[in-house]
């Protein structure tokens, strides 16, 4: 496993990493531009109601872990073939977010819509069911499993699974090329994708990846969030999270930066990253 | 005062269930019935072909395969040793015998059917009763566990004696062409049980492998809150993981009582051995629970070859080989398995 | 009474109320005990006038309920020790009866005359220290693999410990006598009269069994002299260790503290405390040991006297032992005296006979059922149920420790 | 391995640092977790800070005996504690605390207090029969030390409420007066003001101000970025497990370098 591990660094590390890293900065900036024609100046939405073509509305929820609360009246939304990226300091409740969106932890107020249902307090189970995939930080595959079933386990509430993971594996052929390896014997990055493509198994509306980066070599970062775009690509709308804002918003229509459990900024994602009062909130004011 | 049934049996007195066939080439439940032969120790103490050690470990750790696959699931997906385990054994062992003769006579393929599928509702019935609604740690868990145990065997001394019982079916006798050819004595019984576990083990590694229950059982073990999120209704999985630790229990159980006498303390008497198993294993390793069954069912059948160690010790031998594992390599000689 | 000792002691350990003794009055004293213990203790005492009341109008014998109550201090030694292990520092111990056996084998085998294939015929104080040296022996050789592992390993390693002791002393004829047991082992207040008759001018003063009086008393004292060690070594700053490690392993780590040592002290005093109740049980009331004892049901009954009484309350793992007994008895009292009186024989049988087929009616027979109960099973019913009740429903106990547990000399002069 | 040239230069770490970390490194899976070398010098109140994964708790584990090392060594005080049980280490005067605080279910904040200083008289068994008087002598200490710390920390009306019953915040105070109680050298803080409200906030860093002024050397991690520039100087920024930046508050907050870790992309 280690010998994978530093493998796939290698392979990575053997362009010239910096050029990579500027490359990739300029993709953003050309990307912003087209993410921006998606959705035409309607970005200043703020605490106003949410817009009808939402598809995933966070209306003011509280919640937290036993009696320590982490999120306040916090409401985020996004539209259909939207990316979003939460960023924020440590500690500003980001994965909280996903996971009380997601049913893993019950809202202590305010509610969840998919889709114009509402979904609070919904079994993840069941969220699954109604179209909502999700990607937890680590540990987001099945070690002992192929990758072939790490896909199919991604499938279960569907009948015929088979069409999706075929066509999965033609947009992804890494995937292919490794369907019958264990993927506790994959590369971080190549587990990533495995995460990622078993949470599209369903087909999902709206998929939630939490710090899709996490636990990666820099030079295989840019990898994930191309394979991030990919999926959206492919008609879904994407609410993640990610502690490498550059790189998280740089594939972003949107952002929000979250702190102490509430929006402290939200707005088009290029003009966050510029704005210097997000840049203090990182390392103090 | 409980009385053993076993102490009275003579020839073996702790426990006739762990004899297995160590005593001689007759099949223990022959043996118990005639007695002890005169030169039954002479035989154990070297006279005795290898190959008839062998057959005589490989239908012991049979048995103990089928136990322990159970355990070793029940420990990592539910997450507790359970201690009722080897009584679920028993449950399945009298289950079969209350419908091969004792209240109903059927024959007793049709038995051991009814038998498995009665003692694989127990085991479901229980998960709901007890374990799923209680909302306490591992160490309650395993505490609680012994209480189902007793209150099985206790069930089931009521309702069929303390005493030791055994199944009216035939397929005692060696089988000649084995003997004659392989000079080893092999029951038609024996040879059944072999036969039997190796369909359930190839059985069992088809269902985990090839179908969507047997991978989502695999998932939910290796990662129970990934499968959650991925639409896994896990719920529905340990029932099934149940189900699958149930039928293989009860059928080690029929096999455990053919070969040795229906008894109440039967499971009881094995659980060690199958802890041991499971931790030679690797605990939550389906597949180091059969390896680790195989090596301590034969250790304990090769008892007699290896030197210093009476036969009578052949399961206090199993004991120091676990005690050795958890020095040694806590996580088992399969490694994986969840170690923290 | 063993059931009253309990209440008049850990005073001490309260904080808040002023300082109570042995000699504080009555009231001082049930001020400061809590609801829940109230209740408990109200419950003890109407169970002992209830039992004195039988016995003083016939109801129940005294031969029959003295060596009961001994049996109950016999018990609550045990439970005591298992209280070191789980009460204080969450140790799963399942040899508790195999302890128990090595501290009764070591003294039978040591003093017993004919009936051991050994006929030392030591002294007995020889027996008690082969006890405790092999006791302490043989937990360090568990503990030492198993305490650095998760803590169910301890659970199987000791249960198999347990078995294995049960087949060497069932194996090892030559020193044990087998399944055969050992008889003839000194009993300690032999010269005592099992009956006296005081000839009084004018009368004859009939005392009831001097012999079981004395060695209750003896059970009884020993049970005390138990108690105030443990209680002790609870309150005091290794009682505190074994707590953090018990709540939180690795913060006890964090703070200094050697774990290994402190679990290891923690087994092998437990284990060595069961030992002595082993001793003990050998020479007073059944000068007799064999294998039967050994049956890890009664390891089982000691559990759920430690957590139905509450663990790490050594108050609760005395009346742990008491309710041991209780349910040890229950089924033959259930058996012999309700069966015949709530359900006499056939009357529901013939009544419905007519109305079901013949092979159905001994189905029906519930007084038969009765009749035929087998006690072993019924024993192990109300062991095994209780023990999933308690867990699921009372994981506390009747009598849970102390909210604050503080080396009492030291808060006295504080207050002073 | 990692050639994004975020070295960090351990030959200029003060020999008399009172905790030296030299190549310290720890792989899960294959994954670094840690590759550091640092020194938190005598007497200072030294950050830790970077982005989550930046191995952070890994080195806390590691520094305190929890982990081992895959390589590397930890002095303290000069002296190599690599490999040592926890205990150990901290009965050398390195102290640490937990992310998440831990309660000790069944004993009350003053018994969680008591247990902390080392080798008390009364924790071995011997004493407590033949020498009572001196296991009472030292608990009476104790019991007035341990008073002392909580009315210092303004948490003595809670002296007797059972640890399992206390707030975050006050379980993170009673958490340093505990590790007050055996006279550290060292103390590590993993997260002292997480989930901490602000008045608590405010007592829990006017408490380590003032047991730095008086000689207590500090090792903290937080993420909360007001808290720790305002407390700490110098602040150690770790990424990837190595050292990024070590320096002034007022430097690591206007090192691009830093920014660049936390939002992302490699300088």
């Amino acid at each position: 496993m280690a010998d994978d591990g530093d493998g796939a660094v290698d392979r990575a590390a053997a362009g010239p990493a910096v050029d990579d890293v500027t490359a990739a900065d300029d993709v953003t900036a050309a990307e912003d531009v087209t993410a921006a024609d998606d959705t035409p100046g309607s970005d200043t939405a703020g605490d106003a109601a949410p817009p009808d073509d939402a598809v995933l509305v966070v209306d003011g929820i509280d919640s937290g872990y036993g009696d320590m609360q982490v999120l306040y009246d916090l409401s985020v939304h996004l539209r259909a073939e939207e990316v979003v990226c939460m960023v924020g300091p440590n500690g500003a409740g980001k994965s909280t977010v996903l996971k009380t969106v997601f049913g893993l932890l019950e809202p202590w107020a305010g509610g969840v819509r998919l889709d114009g249902d509402d979904i609070t307090d919904t079994a993840p189970a069941d969220v699954v069911r109604r179209g909502m995939g999700y990607v937890p930080q680590t540990d987001n595959v099945f070690p002992p499993l192929t990758v072939e079933e790490n896909l199919r386990m991604g499938g279960v509430a569907r009948m015929h699974p088979d069409d999706v993971i075929e066509g999965l594996y033609d947009r992804f052929p890494i995937l292919d090329e490794y369907r019958d390896a264990e993927a506790g014997d994959l590369s971080g990055g190549e587990r990533q994708l495995v995460a990622l493509a078993r949470a599209l198994v369903m087909e999902p509306d709206v998929l939630l990846i939490d710090e899709p980066s996490a636990g990666l070599a820099p030079s295989i970062v840019d990898e994930v969030f191309d394979d991030v775009a990919a999926i959206n690509d492919l008609g879904t709308a994407i609410l993640m999270i990610e502690q490498n804002a550059r790189a998280g918003l740089g594939i972003s229509d949107r952002g929000y930066v979250l702190d102490q459990g509430t929006v402290a900024f939200e707005g088009p994602a290029d003009r966050l990253l510029e704005d210097p009062e997000v840049g203090e909130l990182y390392l103090g004011g | 005062m409980v009385v053993d049934s076993h102490l009275v049996l003579g020839g073996d007195p702790v426990g006739a269930g762990v004899g297995l066939g160590a005593l001689g080439p007759l099949p223990v439940a022959q043996m118990i019935a005639l007695g002890p032969l005169p030169d039954a120790q002479m035989i154990a103490l070297g006279l005795l072909p290898d190959a008839q050690l062998i057959a005589n470990g490989l239908v012991f750790s049979s048995i103990i395969v089928l136990g322990s696959v159970g355990l070793s699931l029940v420990y990592d997906i539910a997450d507790f040793p359970n201690f009722a385990h080897g009584d679920l054994m028993t449950v399945g062992a009298y289950a079969t015998l209350a419908v091969g003769g004792f209240y109903v006579a059927l024959p007793f393929p049709v038995a051991v059917v009814v038998g498995t599928a009665a003692a694989t509702a127990v085991a479901v019935g229980t998960h709901w009763l007890v374990f799923d609604r209680m909302d306490v740690g591992p160490l309650e868990l395993l505490i609680a566990s012994i209480g189902v145990a007793f209150v099985y065997r206790a069930v089931l001394m009521q309702a069929f004696t303390s005493g030791s019982q055994s199944y009216d079916v035939g397929g005692r006798s060696p089988i000649p062409a084995l003997r004659t050819v392989f000079d080893v004595a092999l029951t038609y019984r024996q040879l059944v049980i072999l036969a039997a576990t190796v369909l359930l083990v190839v059985g069992l590694h088809v269902f985990l492998q090839y179908t969507t229950m047997g991978r989502k059982m695999r998932a939910t073990s290796a990662n129970g809150s990934l499968a959650k999120v991925s639409g896994i209704r896990t719920g529905r999985v340990v029932l099934v993981m149940w189900v699958v630790g149930g039928v293989l229990a009860a059928v080690g159980g029929v096999f455990l009582g053919l070969e040795t006498l229906v008894r109440p303390r039967m499971g009881f008497d094995l659980l060690l051995v199958l802890f041991a198993a499971v931790i030679l294993g690797g605990i939550g390793s389906v597949y180091g629970a059969m390896l680790g069954g195989v090596v301590i069912g034969m250790v304990h059948e090769l008892t007699p070859w290896i030197p210093l160690v009476p036969t009578r010790y052949d399961k206090a031998l199993a004991f120091l080989i676990m005690i050795l594992i958890l020095l040694v390599r806590p996580s088992g000689i399969m490694g994986g398995g969840t170690s923290r | 009474m063993p059931t009253d000792d309990p209440a008049g002691e850990d005073r001490d350990a309260g904080t808040d109320e002023p300082r109570v003794g042995w000699r504080m009055p009555v009231s001082t004293w049930w001020a400061g005990i809590e609801a829940r213990e109230s209740r408990t203790l109200v419950g003890l005492a109407a169970f002992g006038v209830a039992v004195a009341l039988a016995v003083y109008v016939g109801w129940l014998n005294v031969s029959y309920v003295l060596p009961l109550l001994g049996l109950a201090g016999m018990f609550s030694l045990l439970t005591l020790g298992l209280n070191v292990q789980w009460g204080y520092t969450g140790l799963v111990n399942f040899s508790v009866i195999a302890f128990w056996g090595i501290g009764a084998y070591s003294a039978a085998m040591t003093t017993a005359g004919s009936g051991s294939p050994t006929g030392l015929e030591l002294h007995p104080i020889v027996g008690l220290l082969a006890a405790v040296v092999l006791s302490a022996t043989l937990a360090t050789l568990i503990a030492i693999p198993t305490l650095r592992l998760r803590a169910d390993y301890l659970a199987i390693a000791t249960l198999g410990f347990a078995e294995i002791v049960r087949i060497v002393i069932n194996n090892e004829r030559d020193y044990t006598a087998g399944s055969a047991g050992i008889a003839g082992i000194p009993g300690l207040f032999a010269w005592v009269p099992s009956a006296l008759r005081v000839p009084l001018p004018g009368a004859t003063l009939r005392v009831a069994l001097p012999r079981a009086l004395v060695e209750f008393a003896v059970v009884a004292s020993m049970v005390l002299f138990v108690y105030l060690f443990v209680r002790r070594l609870q309150l005091s700053p290794w009682g505190r260790v074994q707590r953090t490690i018990r709540a939180d392993e690795d913060l006890a780590q964090a703070l200094g503290k050697n774990t290994y040592r402190f679990k290891l002290q923690s087994f092998v005093l437990g284990s060595v405390i069961m030992a002595l109740g082993g001793v003990a049980s050998v020479h007073l009331f059944i000068n007799f040991v064999s294998p039967d004892s050994l049956d890890p049901i009664r390891t089982f009954y000691v559990w759920i006297g430690v957590i139905l009484g509450g663990s790490g309350s050594n108050r609760g793992a005395v009346l742990g032992g008491l309710v041991v007994v209780a349910i040890r008895e229950a089924p033959t009292l259930v058996r012999d005296q309700l069966t015949d009186a709530v359900f006499p024989p056939r009357v529901l049988t013939d009544a419905l006979a007519p109305l079901v087929s013949p092979s159905a009616v001994p189905v029906l027979d519930v007084g038969a059922l009765f009749a035929r109960l087998n006690v072993g099973a019924l024993q192990l019913f109300l062991v095994g149920a209780l023990v999933i009740l308690i867990v699921r429903y009372r994981s506390e106990g009747l009598l849970p420790p102390k909210r604050e547990l503080v080396w009492s000399a030291a808060l006295e002069d504080d207050d002073a | 391995m990692s050639t994004t040239g975020l070295e960090y230069d351990g030959a200029d770490l003060g020999k008399d640092a009172l905790l030296r970390v030299e190549d310290l490194r720890k792989e899960f899976g294959g994954i670094v977790a840690t590759d550091a070398t640092l020194g938190v010098e005598r007497g200072s109140l030294t950050g830790l800070i970077g982005p989550n994964g930046a191995g952070k708790s890994t080195l806390f584990n590691l520094v305190s005996g929890f982990l081992d090392p895959d390589a590397g060594r930890v002095y303290l005080d000069g002296v190599d504690v690599t490999d040592r049980r926890p205990d150990e280490i901290a009965q050398r005067g390195l102290l640490r605390t937990f992310q998440t605080p831990r309660t000790l279910e069944g004993m009350t904040v003053r018994e969680s207090l008591l247990v902390a200083p080392f080798d008390q008289p009364g924790e071995s068994i011997l004493p407590l029969y033949f020498q009572p008087g001196s296991v009472t002598d030292t608990e009476r200490e104790l019991l007035g030390r341990a008073q002392q710390l909580l009315e210092a920390f303004e948490i003595d009306h809670l002296a007797t409420t059972p640890s399992t019953e206390l707030s975050g915040g006050q379980s993170k105070l009673v958490e340093l007066a505990r590790a007050m109680m055996t006279d550290p050298y060292v103390l590590l803080l993993d997260e002292p003001v997480a989930g901490v409200n602000p008045v608590l906030e405010a007592e829990l860093t006017d408490h380590i101000r003032r047991l730095n002024d008086r000689g207590v050397t500090f090792l903290v991690i937080e993420h909360d970025m007001d808290f720790i520039m305002d407390i700490a100087d110098p602040i150690i920024v770790l990424n990837q497990g190595r050292v990024l930046v070590e320096g002034s508050p007022e430097a690591v907050r206007t090192d691009e370098r830093v920014l660049d870790a936390y939002l992302g992309g490699v300088s």
